[in-house]
């Protein structure tokens, strides 16, 4: 494997043993995406169209991995951390890279549990939407782990994060929305897979501005 | 050229046209076949809007040059261009708005694409000076603010293609004008409008600029003095 | 590997850094030749820290010109923070490091480096465990685990008690013969056997 | 006059109340400037003189 992979397998597995050691970021996820749906349940009056519930799964989708990506990069502003990777002789895309694979990881093992149990509480859920999350999930991963980045080098992390994400997150939830509910979701997965190769490509490039001065 | 000279240059050009442009509009240029005189907003509300963009695209310029040569003259040329950007944006969904409410009686329709987009770049850009009045000043606030322009201006066409999208599972009530059918004189009179409003946004973004230069200034002076 | 840099692997010219308003480094002129202990010397917030962060790139002149002629890889950095992940245990940790330096035979030489510092009966606990001296140690084995050329040294014998303090004089010794250190410390006059110059930060 | 030449001046009397504001909000921030140049020109007199 090249070096580069290898600096990127080694990254996601360290966050990897981080999590099974510390367990405390993917379950926070898994409880708090149940939690939204089941809220999700009595938001939803009688009246309420199918079409509504689609469009709280990617409400859904979206605040789970803003929890999650609250803890992206926290080991690593703790302890001031990020200096030992950003002198590692390894390319800083890697550190993003290793990062997004991490955070692509929980949010899948977040939505493994959370879509069966839309589909339980609020009916089926096809085939085009899971594929819509799939492509959203890398989108989210990619541009989250570097906005991630960018709030913690702020103080005010917490609060920085939502802001700095959610306007990013619109085309996400658009094209994800769109797929769900739309007749023709061809156009809105071409849509998706065009979102995460695009800002993928921007944050591969621009994560090294993000943790050097 | 000093900056005093180019200020006021600026300015005056901008007060010439500004004036010259609306009494065009008003006095010379016929109104609208169908729309009447509520057409007249048009010589306002598409210059500042089209200033708004070219405010991004020029911060998020200033932003790459600030990554690939880190001058130290690029970070508050962004920060300034990105400031007045958010300005005209905030009249293009006034001015917006009102063009709306006369038309359709509404005040805020999500069938206008181009407001929607302003108001996303609106909520994306005011994260922007959230980023920046919480990191100090140094070279990693430079650098995070010049990342998140350049995000902003690859943003723009995507979430313009988005709504577009979005469209097809809102429905909105479209109201889209059918571009501008415009007559002579009212192309002539939105060319000196729009060159109105740009020279008015020069003066405007040259003087910021001049202040945050010397506000950066006096707070070497101060250190040196310490 | 060594840039010609006429012998010299740091070159500093009128360099300045500045924190919001605070100037820490006021035009600072020094050169580290090859093979050179050199000892920083200063107050509390004189900039010690700062200048060696700046030299390994953590951070960047605000102005003037500092030329560091050695790539990441040959760079072992030691700071305050000891830069491991408290969840992760020793073991773990010098093997993360140890990937991303690309350390031939990474086992050996990490049992060897946690053999010379005494920790390796703690190999397998969480560094969280770890006292704030162990950390130290532990901190000594990562920056020194890819062999570096060139040792930036931030008050290195911070928390070591005496024993530890023993194996850090030993260690320094040996490595101020083939290496290249620039040390920030509060106590000149042990470091003074292997010192070869003196850099006063005002 | 009709109700779009009242929204239409509305319009435009909006751009100008912006603008102005904006000039103002900004000649208080020249004015604190020179303050600060003032201090600073003392400071750095007191410290010739000192």
């Amino acid at each position: 494997m090249s070096g580069y992979a290898q600096d990127v397998v080694a990254l996601a597995r360290k966050d990897l043993t981080l999590e099974l050691r510390a367990r405390d970021t993917l379950p926070a996820m898994l409880l708090f995406v149940l939690s939204m749906l089941v809220v999700f349940h009595f938001v939803l009056p009688a009246g309420g169209s199918r079409l509504a519930a689609n469009g709280l799964l990617w409400v859904a989708i979206v605040f789970t991995a803003l929890l999650g990506l609250t803890r992206a990069f926290a080991a690593e502003r703790e302890h001031g951390l990020l200096d030992g990777l950003v002198l590692a002789p390894c390319d800083r895309s890697a550190i993003w890279l290793g990062k997004s694979i991490a955070m692509l990881g929980f949010l899948v093992a977040a939505e493994v549990v959370a879509l069966p149990a839309f589909a339980l509480f609020f009916g089926a859920v096809d085939g085009t939407t899971v594929a819509a999350v799939a492509l959203a999930n890398l989108g989210i991963c990619a541009v989250g782990t570097l906005i991630a980045a960018m709030a913690s080098a702020g103080r005010a992390r917490e609060l920085l994060l939502p802001l700095l994400f959610l306007p990013l997150s619109i085309p996400i939830v658009i094209g994800g929305v769109g797929a769900t509910v739309a007749d023709d979701p061809g156009r809105y997965l071409a849509f998706l897979a065009l979102y995460d190769a695009l800002f993928a490509v921007l944050s591969w490039a621009s994560f090294e501005y993000v943790v050097t001065e | 050229m000093s900056t005093w000279s180019r200020n006021s240059a600026l300015s005056a050009s901008a007060l010439l046209l500004l004036v010259g442009g609306i009494a065009l509009a008003f006095y010379w240029a016929p109104e609208d076949a169908d729309q009447g005189f509520s057409q007249k907003i048009f010589y306002i509300h598409v210059p500042v809007a089209l200033t708004a963009y070219a405010f991004f695209a020029w911060g998020a310029w200033k932003a790459l040059r600030h990554l690939w040569t880190r001058g130290e003259r690029y970070d508050l040329e962004s920060y300034t261009a990105i400031h007045m950007g958010v300005i005209f944006g905030l009249l293009t969904l006034a001015t917006g708005s009102i063009w709306a409410k006369i038309s359709w009686g509404i005040w805020w329709s999500w069938g206008q694409r181009q407001l929607v987009l302003f108001l996303i770049l609106f909520l994306f850009y005011c994260a922007y000076f959230m980023l920046r009045f919480s990191t100090d000043v140094g070279p990693a606030r430079a650098n995070l603010s010049a990342v998140y322009a350049v995000f902003g201006i690859v943003l723009l066409p995507v979430s313009f293609l988005a709504i577009r999208l979005a469209e097809g599972f809102l429905h909105p009530v479209l109201f889209e004008r059918d571009g501008p059918q415009m007559t002579g004189e009212m192309f002539v009179a939105f060319c000196v409008c729009l060159a109105g409003v740009l020279a008015l946004a020069a003066a405007l973004y040259a003087n910021e600029l001049t202040g945050k230069r010397i506000d950066a200034r006096l707070r070497e002076l101060r250190e040196a003095l310490a | 590997m060594w840039g010609d840099g006429g012998g010299r692997v740091i070159t500093a010219r009128r360099l300045e850094k500045r924190f919001g308003d605070k100037r820490v480094l006021r035009g600072l002129d020094f050169e580290l030749p090859r093979g050179a202990t050199l000892l920083v010397t200063g107050a509390n917030g004189s900039g010690k820290t700062t200048l060696l962060r700046l030299c390994a790139g953590l951070a960047a002149p605000t102005r003037g010109e500092l030329e560091v002629r050695a790539q990441r890889r040959d760079i072992g950095y030691l700071g305050h923070e000891p830069l491991v992940y408290r969840e992760l245990t020793a073991l773990e940790n010098l093997e993360l490091y140890g990937r991303l330096y690309r350390v031939p035979e990474r086992r050996e030489r990490i049992g060897m480096l946690l053999e010379r510092f005494g920790l390796w009966d703690a190999r397998g606990e969480r560094a969280g465990s770890f006292s704030r001296g162990m950390l130290q140690r532990l901190a000594l084995c990562r920056a020194l685990l890819h062999e570096p050329e060139l040792l930036l040294l931030d008050e290195p014998f911070n928390a070591l008690d005496s024993e530890g303090a023993a194996l850090l004089d030993a260690e320094l010794a040996e490595l101020a013969r083939e290496r290249t250190l620039l040390v920030a410390t509060h106590d000149p006059e042990r470091l003074a056997p292997f010192a070869t110059g003196t850099l006063a930060l005002a | 006059m009709s109700t779009a030449e009242k929204y239409v001046t509305a319009a435009y009397l909006v751009v100008l109340a912006v603008v102005l504001t904006y000039v103002v909000v900004y000649s208080t921030k020249l004015a604190r400037l020179e303050r600060e140049l003032a201090e600073l020109a003392e400071q750095a007199r007191a410290r010739d003189d000192g």
